[in-house]
């Protein structure tokens, strides 16, 4: 039997407002197995550790249960409290008497015997806990950022530069993101190529870091520490190391297709260079709509390649890397066209998203900077921006704030208004939210200086009607319908987690909210991890961010990365499963459940690999034969926890 | 003491015995068991062997011994439980099971006697029925010292003469039923007395199965410990409980702490039926058991019955009445292991 | 039409060949209705082979043995088993393939289709036969069963007396098998569930009435789980009548035990045993309907594994036994899986 | 006037989101009937079914299991295997005639106290006209 102290904390009057505290201490002093009770204003105070320290050096107990607040909060306080007095740290529970007792009941006697119920279950629990070791291991010194946007690149960067190599992936012919199709950035007006393109050369320039563009992470398995990566190359068709960029295979190309980079404002051809400042600088054949690999189809670009750069044979291939820690940065996409037909976005030329509309702003634009509608590349004198365009919706579309788009629409009516000073600027908005170092400025400039017209309240109708765009709305401050006869609708579309993320996030074990971005470990304590551990958030994956939010959580992200890579061992959590192999029988259902591939057979029986194991448990309660355990919350433990709950 | 009832009078018999707690066979579904009769119009004896014996009603499968719980001041208060002594009447006792009640007094008997058993048995008066036909097509009472109107642990033994009950009482327990109902029952006239003699007669030539040479048997056992021969025989059972839970004489017994509350501590102390063909009944907390296999446990099953029980009380531990092989799912039959173990390496 | 002697030639040329260590078939008893099994070693001896509708016995049980043979054993035979099994038993095998309690090359699969009939049930053919005692079954030329008593032969409709299971029966031929004998013929289940319907449509207060009363009689002889060729485990978490422990069990293990049911015979405690059988169960049992065949008190324990069987179907369109690659059901998931009853 | 029936509820709450979600009502200070005894397990994928038998074995007049919302799972999916897990055992219990609302499951996260809170007093308001459930607990 073991020896064990329970300590009830007031919390000054937070628990004992409501619970008897000193009947808490009497009864569990009844417990069996208890051998010392004893109640304390604050335990987590000083003199409240102290307390406990004495207690079990002096009555020599083996373990300890602390009845206070959350475990969320003080059960490291707790654990390392024992810990100093020499008890192994797993041989401390919390019994959280006050978030889930006294602070959500009134009744005294029965919040009383609530907390005394939830005290002994966790007497129970501790009496069959086993002292635990932290389970070490090697760490392989290499990281990989997935995605190589803004947040990708400022990772890798902070990685590589710290002295670590980093390989950076990214599933486009070349890195940037979507902010290289920026034209200018808000509040300074900063030209988005500018800024980036340096960061994009010294990635490419940077020896620690290996860029592999064109390129898809296909299978990772392994743990924090020693992942192994499975990288899928796809082909290009063309050497860059043979490539001169002189361009002539796009001009015999017979293909054409919607530029991406322009948001298919533009055309390109099947053998393209994304930009003029791609990096990798090179060209790429779009096997999806070239003509054929085989000369007979097509073979024109290979017949005028001089320096016999394209290879029609290139063949897809598999690298596999080893990796301690992982970044994901996978950035957004706008919400498709084809969910947002209300406005009639995807049905009228002259409709645009925030990107396209960005491109036509763009020096390096179709338009060469110059504000023309796509339709008859007629100067618009009348743009309507409307914003919230799928955000904020929960009935149809999605529920959340996009957040960027109200500062980029004030910047885009700026620069509209920079570019055709007789226009008029209209924005829709439900309310502007310009939280940010110079933000609220930059929108009051947009008004005052540029005559940017704000409108309060939502568009009802968007339609053509001879050779304008009829857009109509309520001015909800003034309660006038209001009617434009538009020449150009700019949507300030809802970002989304970019197209494929989700089966990444499978692939990587990390956890999607309810709108499918990356979930961060926890809201506000750790916004930068994932749940999985190793495994990093950076930039619009996790949730939609500007350019300054998502260099910084690059950074923070880097940070995170660089303290395991830079430790000589990790430490994982020991609570994890363990196999009594007398009465394993192979059947291998748990192996099945493991979300971690913690388990495998070997010779019929079942083998944890603890530091895979994240100890949830699953496969305990798969288990057909009570054969696998959590450590310190086995089924027995969880037994004698019911039988204390229910007064037994 | 030896009567006649009427067979019309039978119901009105039971009804002046309204202070004892009456059992009888009662059809449950497909099958029969003892339960207790609530009215007294529905006891039918033209029944088959039950599922159970009556062993259940002085033995019952579950019983509490004592109860114990601790006091706010940590004492330790243990109160034993003994049954309450309700006098009882078993009606419809086939001879077999009512000498295997004999059987099983011998083991609670003896130097220490069994409160809880004892309590229950003294309470008890068994009513008998002769098998005129055998209740089951398994029944082999002959082979093992019995006979379809045997009157071994009887009080009473009643015999269907048609119309009427041949009644004879063979205890102090017997004849107080029989002053009960004094005004119903007749002198038996000698025409009674012939056809009983007739009936007792042919019910035994009626049994269908039989060991031969059951007195071979005991002595032949004896070598056969290491025989491969258990192997053999057990090659087809499935490890369930069915024979002997079901058996009249297997009287093995395990006895558990049911704790209720364990913060003050609360329970009881149980005796339950256990049962030599479950792998924990002679499993050691070392992890040695020394009936690892089926074959073992057979082999218990069947030396326990024909060899110790035989050196320890002169009398198999068998009264044949065949629910063993009926029941077994895989029709592992008792008699054929006897005969094939008497004749086995001769 | 089934012909036993192919049957008996195929087994006695396996045996011969020495590709099998021995057959578990079924074999006439010396006393009573239905076959028992049988385990042949010799090729003379297929002659005691037997195929008629009262092999009920779902002999893929025995594999366990053997199982448990060969772990014991320093150089065990690692030749296939011979196995005679009908098509609910194939299943078995299929579970247990899935299970990676066997491997493929542990058995030799003798298949036999039951074509359009199946296996009687012994208490329906007692009633028919209204006490007369029945001595043998035999195919019939029509889809009946030809019945000896003591009086001599009479011919029964097979479906008067069939099986309940056999009834509701969705794999009347083997699904896995190294020789098939018999053939695979057509036929139509029109609900495979049928039987429940009965308790199924009673008012909830009726039903516990019912269950109550049934799994009170329960005296936990564990013929049910001694049976089930599933129920193979060691050890069984829903009690300890068998601990597996050897001598090199430290004593920490030991004191791990769960004691989740008392041992008492009472309503609340077989209700935990019970419940655990049928959850256990779920998505493995094949519907062979052994547990019930061998209950002493008649209790339909058969229904608490058929309700999770319809289930199972019903909210996740799984059925045991027909795919061993397959995860099994309840180490599997479906994004679309129902989830009305979450609040 | 007899006191009224104050039914003894187990709730399983996974500690990442439900256990969370429970401590937000808690810092909400919102309140709720205290019928309930929480039990924080790693996942509701860890709820074995036994432990479901059990609580009805030792008497809790209802049962909760409570997990994180499909596709939250702090472990990825183990609370897609609970939802399949409980269903069948929901099953079970209503088919032996089990009243179907002693024993339930929820989505809980982290940050629907509310809803923790609401869950919680539907239960005891469902439970109480049904009073004590005799059915399966031990016969003491």
């Amino acid at each position: 039997m073991k020896r064990t102290g329970v300590f009830v904390c007031h919390c000054g009057i937070n628990i004992a407002g409501t619970v008897d505290v000193k009947k808490v201490t009497k009864d569990l002093s009844k417990h069996k197995g208890v051998v010392h009770a004893e109640d304390y204003v604050y335990a987590c105070s000083d003199p409240g550790q102290n307390i406990i320290i004495d207690a079990i050096k002096e009555k020599n107990l083996d373990s300890v249960v602390v009845a206070c607040c959350s475990p969320t909060l003080h059960e490291t306080t707790f654990r390392n409290t024992s810990k100093s007095a020499g008890l192994n740290e797993f041989q401390c529970e919390i019994a959280n008497i006050r978030e889930q007792c006294s602070w959500v009941h009134k009744d005294m006697e029965k919040a009383t015997d609530k907390a005394i119920k939830i005290a002994k279950s966790a007497v129970q629990r501790v009496r069959r806990n086993e002292p635990l070791e932290p389970i070490s291991v090697p760490v392989t010194r290499k990281a990989l950022v997935i995605g190589g946007g803004i947040a990708g690149i400022q990772s890798a960067l902070d990685l590589a530069n710290t002295g670590f190599e980093v390989i950076l992936v990214e599933r486009a012919p070349s890195i940037g993101g979507h902010m290289i199709q920026l034209s200018e950035t808000f509040p300074t007006l900063d030209c988005s190529q500018c800024i980036l393109t340096p960061k994009m050369v010294e990635v490419s320039k940077h020896p620690k870091i290996k860029l592999m563009t064109y390129s898809e992470v296909q299978d990772i398995s392994g743990y924090v520490g020693n992942f192994k990566v499975k990288i899928l190359k796809k082909p290009t068709y063309v050497d860059p190391d043979k490539c001169t960029l002189c361009d002539e295979c796009t001009k015999v190309c017979p293909v054409v297709v919607p530029n991406e980079f322009d948001l298919g404002l533009t055309g390109r051809r099947a053998i393209y260079i994304p930009f003029p400042q791609a990096i990798p600088a090179t060209f790429t054949l779009d096997i999806k709509h070239c003509p054929g690999l085989l000369p007979i189809a097509c073979g024109k670009c290979a017949d005028v390649c001089e320096p016999e750069a394209i290879d029609y044979d290139m063949k897809p291939e598999i690298i596999e890397e080893e990796v301690g820690a992982i970044i994901v940065a996978t950035g957004y996409d706008l919400y498709e066209k084809e969910r947002l037909t209300e406005y009639g976005y995807g049905k009228y030329a002259d409709v645009l998203d925030g990107l396209q509309f960005e491109r036509l702003l763009s020096a390096s634009g179709p338009t060469m900077g110059k504000v023309l509608r796509p339709s008859d590349r007629k100067e618009p004198k009348e743009v309507v921006f409307i914003q919230c365009a799928g955000s904020r919706d929960p009935e149809l579309h999605c529920a959340y704030c996009s957040k960027i788009c109200c500062m980029y629409t004030a910047k885009h009516a700026m620069l509209y208004k920079h570019h055709v000073p007789d226009g008029q600027a209209y924005v829709f908005y439900i309310d502007i939210r310009s939280g940010g170092k110079d933000y609220e400025e930059f929108v009051q400039r947009a008004v005052e200086e540029d005559g940017v017209l704000y409108l309060r309240g939502k568009v009802s109708k968007v339609f053509e009607d001879k050779g304008k765009i009829k857009v109509w709305g309520v001015d909800t401050l003034t309660g006038k319908d209001i009617e434009i006869d538009a020449d150009m609708v700019v949507l300030a579309t809802a970002t989304r987690p970019s197209k494929g993320a989700d089966e990444l996030a499978k692939k990587l074990k990390i956890a999607m909210d309810r709108d499918g971005f990356l979930a961060e470990a926890h809201p506000k304590l750790r916004p930068v991890e994932s749940v999985t551990s190793g495994m990093f958030l950076a930039g619009a994956a996790q949730a939609p961010k500007d350019i300054p939010e998502a260099v910084a959580q690059a950074s923070g992200a880097a940070a995170k990365a660089i303290s395991i890579l830079s430790q000589e061992k990790l430490f994982h959590a020991p609570t994890v499963a363990k196999v009594n192999v007398n009465l394993c029988t192979g059947c291998g259902m748990c192996v099945e459940v493991c979300p971690y591939d913690a388990l495998s057979l070997k010779d019929g029986k079942v083998e944890v690999n603890e530091v895979l194991c994240e100890g949830c448990g699953t496969c305990s309660a798969t288990c057909l034969r009570a054969a696998i355990n959590v450590k310190n919350l086995t089924a027995l433990q969880v037994n004698e926890m019911i039988k204390a709950a229910l007064g037994g | 003491m030896e009567k006649v009832l009427l067979k019309k009078d039978f119901p009105q018999w039971v009804k002046k015995l309204e202070s004892y707690t009456i059992y009888s066979p009662q059809k449950e579904g497909d099958f029969w068991n003892y339960e207790v009769t609530k009215n007294s119009e529905i006891i039918d004896l033209d029944y088959l062997n039950t599922v159970l014996s009556p062993k259940k009603i002085v033995f019952p499968q579950r019983e509490v011994l004592l109860e114990f719980s601790t006091s706010d001041e940590d004492e330790l208060k243990v109160n034993e439980v003994l049954p309450e002594e309700t006098q009882s009447i078993i009606f419809g006792v086939r001879p077999c099971d009512a000498k295997a009640l004999t059987l099983t007094d011998k083991v609670f008997g003896g130097d220490i006697k069994d409160p809880y058993y004892w309590k229950r048995r003294n309470s008890t008066t068994l009513v008998g029925l002769t098998c005129n036909t055998p209740p089951s097509s398994n029944c082999f009472c002959i082979s093992v010292d019995g006979s379809p109107h045997s009157k071994e642990g009887l009080d009473i033994l009643m015999t269907d003469l048609g119309d009427k009950y041949y009644t004879e009482s063979f205890t102090k327990k017997g004849d107080a039923l029989l002053n009960l109902g004094k005004a119903l029952f007749k002198t038996p006239t000698a025409k009674d007395k012939k056809d009983l003699e007739k009936i007792k007669a042919d019910s035994k030539k009626k049994i269908k199965r039989q060991i031969k040479e059951t007195a071979k048997i005991p002595p032949k056992l004896k070598d056969m410990f290491d025989s491969s021969f258990w192997d053999e025989e057990s090659l087809s059972c499935i490890r369930c409980g069915i024979c002997t839970y079901l058996c009249p004489t297997c009287h093995c017994f395990d006895m558990n702490d049911e704790v209720t509350s364990s913060s003050p501590i609360q329970g009881e102390r149980v005796r339950t039926w256990d049962n030599c063909q479950f792998p924990d009944f002679t499993m050691h907390s070392s992890g040695h058991n020394p009936r690892p296999d089926k074959a073992s446990r057979l082999r218990q099953r069947i030396l326990h019955k024909f060899q110790y029980f035989v050196e320890l009380y002169k009398n198999y531990q068998c009264t044949g009445c065949g629910r063993c092989i009926s029941k077994c799912p895989v029709g592992i039959d008792i008699i054929e292991v006897l005969e094939k173990a008497r004749d086995h390496g001769s | 039409m089934v012909n036993l002697e192919e049957l008996k030639k195929e087994a006695a040329q396996i045996l011969k060949e020495g590709k099998v260590k021995y057959i578990i078939g079924f074999q006439r008893s010396s006393n009573g209705l239905l076959p028992v099994p049988a385990f042949i070693k010799k090729p003379e001896d297929v002659e005691k082979l037997v195929w008629d509708p009262a092999c009920v016995h779902n002999l893929t049980l025995f594999l366990q043995d053997d199982k448990n043979k060969k772990t014991k054993e320093k150089e065990p035979d690692e030749r296939p088993v011979g196995i005679v099994v009908k098509g609910c038993d194939s299943r078995a095998i299929n579970v247990l393939l899935q299970e990676e309690f066997i491997k493929r090359d542990d058995v030799y699969i003798l298949g036999i289709s039951c074509e359009n009939t199946g296996v009687l049930d012994e208490k329906k053919l007692a009633k028919k036969l209204k006490g007369k005692k029945a001595k043998k079954a035999e195919f019939g030329e029509k889809d009946d069963f030809v019945i000896t008593t003591e009086d001599g032969k009479i011919k029964i409709e097979a479906q008067e007396v069939l099986s309940e299971r056999c009834l509701e029966c969705k794999a009347h031929f083997p699904v896995i098998y190294d020789v098939l004998i018999g053939e695979k013929t057509k036929r139509n289940v029109e609900d495979p569930f049928k039987s429940l319907e009965k308790t199924e449509s009673l008012p909830a207060e009726e039903r516990w009435k019912f269950w109550k009363e049934q799994i009170e009689k329960c005296i936990r002889c564990y013929a049910c789980r001694s049976v089930c060729p599933m129920c193979y485990c060691d050890e069984c978490v829903a009690d300890t009548i068998s601990f597996v422990v050897t001598p090199d069990t430290p004593a920490e293990e030991k004191a791990q035990k769960i004691k989740w049911l008392e041992k008492s015979p009472v309503s609340s405690e077989n209700f935990v045993y019970h419940f655990v059988r049928a959850i256990h169960l779920s998505g493995r049992c094949i519907d062979c309907g052994e547990c019930e065949r061998v209950c002493p008190l008649d209790i339909p324990v058969r229904f608490l594994n058929k309700k999770l069987e319809k289930e199972a179907k019903e909210l996740f369109d799984y059925e045991a036994g027909f795919d061993p690659d397959k995860p099994s059901l309840v180490s599997s998931f479906k994004d679309e899986d129902p989830e009305d009853f979450i609040k | 006037m007899a006191e009224e029936f104050e039914p003894k509820i187990v709730a399983f709450l996974c500690k990442w989101c439900s256990s969370a979600g429970s401590d937000l009502a808690g810092v909400s200070r919102m309140e709720y009937p205290p019928n309930v005894i929480p039990i924080t397990v790693m996942c509701s994928g860890s709820v074995s079914p036994l432990y479901i038998f059990s609580a009805f074995n030792k008497g809790a007049d209802g049962v909760l299991v409570s997990g994180c919302h499909p596709g939250d799972c702090h472990y990825i999916k183990g609370n897609y295997y609970a939802r399949r897990r409980i269903a069948l055992v929901k099953k079970l219990l209503e088919y032996v005639g089990l009243e179907p609302e002693r024993f339930q499951m929820s989505w809980v996260s982290a940050a629907e106290g509310v809803k923790y809170t609401q869950v919680i007093k539907d239960f005891v308001q469902e439970l109480k006209p049904l009073g004590p459930q005799k059915k399966l607990r031990r016969t003491q």
